[in-house]
């Protein structure tokens, strides 16, 4: 495989990515592998039977960055993957945007599948991002941060 | 000195994102924790939080990890990204 | 949900099919579902051991709609996911080219990964089609159907 | 009459793709193989292989499904797609 020195593995950015560019990438130049898995996760219009009307996200500059390549680190030290691609939105969103992208190319697909998980169940419990939705109940609008889920605890102990 | 910084739920109750602290009596993250609650009953309330996690210099820590002049250490709720 | 009559949840097709525009339809007018999971197969440039340079697929027109059909329907009901879309191209393709398509729409992103791979690996046991390689081994060209793998038998196997 | 149809390695093997037989002599998919080994030599080598498969009306069969007038059945190698 040609190295790619100018793709970096990890992005946090205010602005939008385009899902094909991010695939172009991870499959140019790339003959030898024929799995490519992605995540994407948008802004749903519901979270807990309450109307989301937008999204801001919140990080830790540095951190972030540093914990991702860490998760990043350790799934390529699980599973024979190829190429990875982490991108994480910051800032205020809208309903229906996309907030993050996580691609993974391999030989072989299940290495793709497990790692692409692997990676989305870490980043939600050990990445530091938070979100603040801005939702309206009964006709009121408030701000709430997001509580952490005990279930995405769970997802992430699975892999250990 | 000591940098510490708070996010999210965490740095909104306290009304502040940053500040430092003198090293010299502190050892550990908790005893910053300790420190920072004798500031008033707001902040003592805020760290009742159990929750709340903290890192040192970008990593996931203990409350018993070690702390040294010039750290980075930070105090924020639960994750919720992706 | 709006319903989407005109989405075709499978397509065998000779033509190439554009990621973003397949998972633009997954999407529109869902915002309800806040995780796509997406796998894309590619021809590989080697295969056990030799240079592959093309690749024919055929298939059983008829039944590898019902078959992918079935394995769809089975995906819906053990897993909560909102939208599908299987594409499978038949004909001649060459290297780097997209063989396959599945995406997956869902509320939480556990049942599109999930869903996503029991789709991949049930397509690779009972869906009826082929490939036959143009593989080039010591300067020689020659043409080999591809034979079944234990192992895609064993992937299909942890399902049930 | 039923319609019978090969595939893939399978059809270029017993350089046929598609066939048709009287429905009187056959009662299952396994009586349709015996006939068609009758055929020749070359058909019974073919269909030797254990690991042949079967369909009849696009749905994966076992050799002992029964077939009637007007079915398609199908024989094929293991599915290499995806």
């Amino acid at each position: 495989m040609k190295k790619h020195n100018n793709l970096a593995e990890i992005s946090i950015q205010t602005d939008d990515f385009s899902l094909a560019d991010e695939v172009a990438l991870l499959e140019q130049d790339n003959l030898t592998d024929g799995a490519v898995v992605t995540f994407t996760g948008r802004v749903r219009n519901h979270n807990n039977g309450n109307a989301v009307t937008a999204l801001t996200l919140e990080h830790y500059p540095g951190m972030t960055e540093k914990s991702l390549a860490n998760i990043i680190k350790q799934a390529k030290e699980r599973w024979h993957i190829g190429r990875v691609k982490v991108i994480h939105r910051i800032g205020e969103l809208s309903i229906g945007d996309q907030i993050v992208f996580v691609g993974v190319t391999s030989k072989h697909r299940q290495d793709a599948f497990a790692a692409n998980e692997f990676i989305m169940d870490y980043l939600k419990v050990s990445a530091p991002f938070w979100k603040k939705e801005k939702i309206t109940n009964a006709g009121k609008i408030s701000e709430n941060w997001l509580a952490a889920k005990d279930s995405d605890n769970d997802k992430a102990k699975r892999w250990s | 000195m000591i940098n510490v910084v708070f996010f999210a739920a965490l740095r909104e109750q306290l009304g502040c994102a940053q500040l430092s602290l003198a090293a010299d009596d502190v050892k550990t993250v908790d005893d910053i924790k300790r420190l920072l609650c004798e500031k008033n009953e707001q902040w003592q309330q805020t760290f009742a939080n159990t929750s709340l996690l903290s890192a040192v210099n970008h990593d996931m820590v203990d409350g018993d990890h070690l702390v040294k002049p010039g750290d980075e250490v930070a105090f924020f709720p639960p994750v919720t990204g992706g």
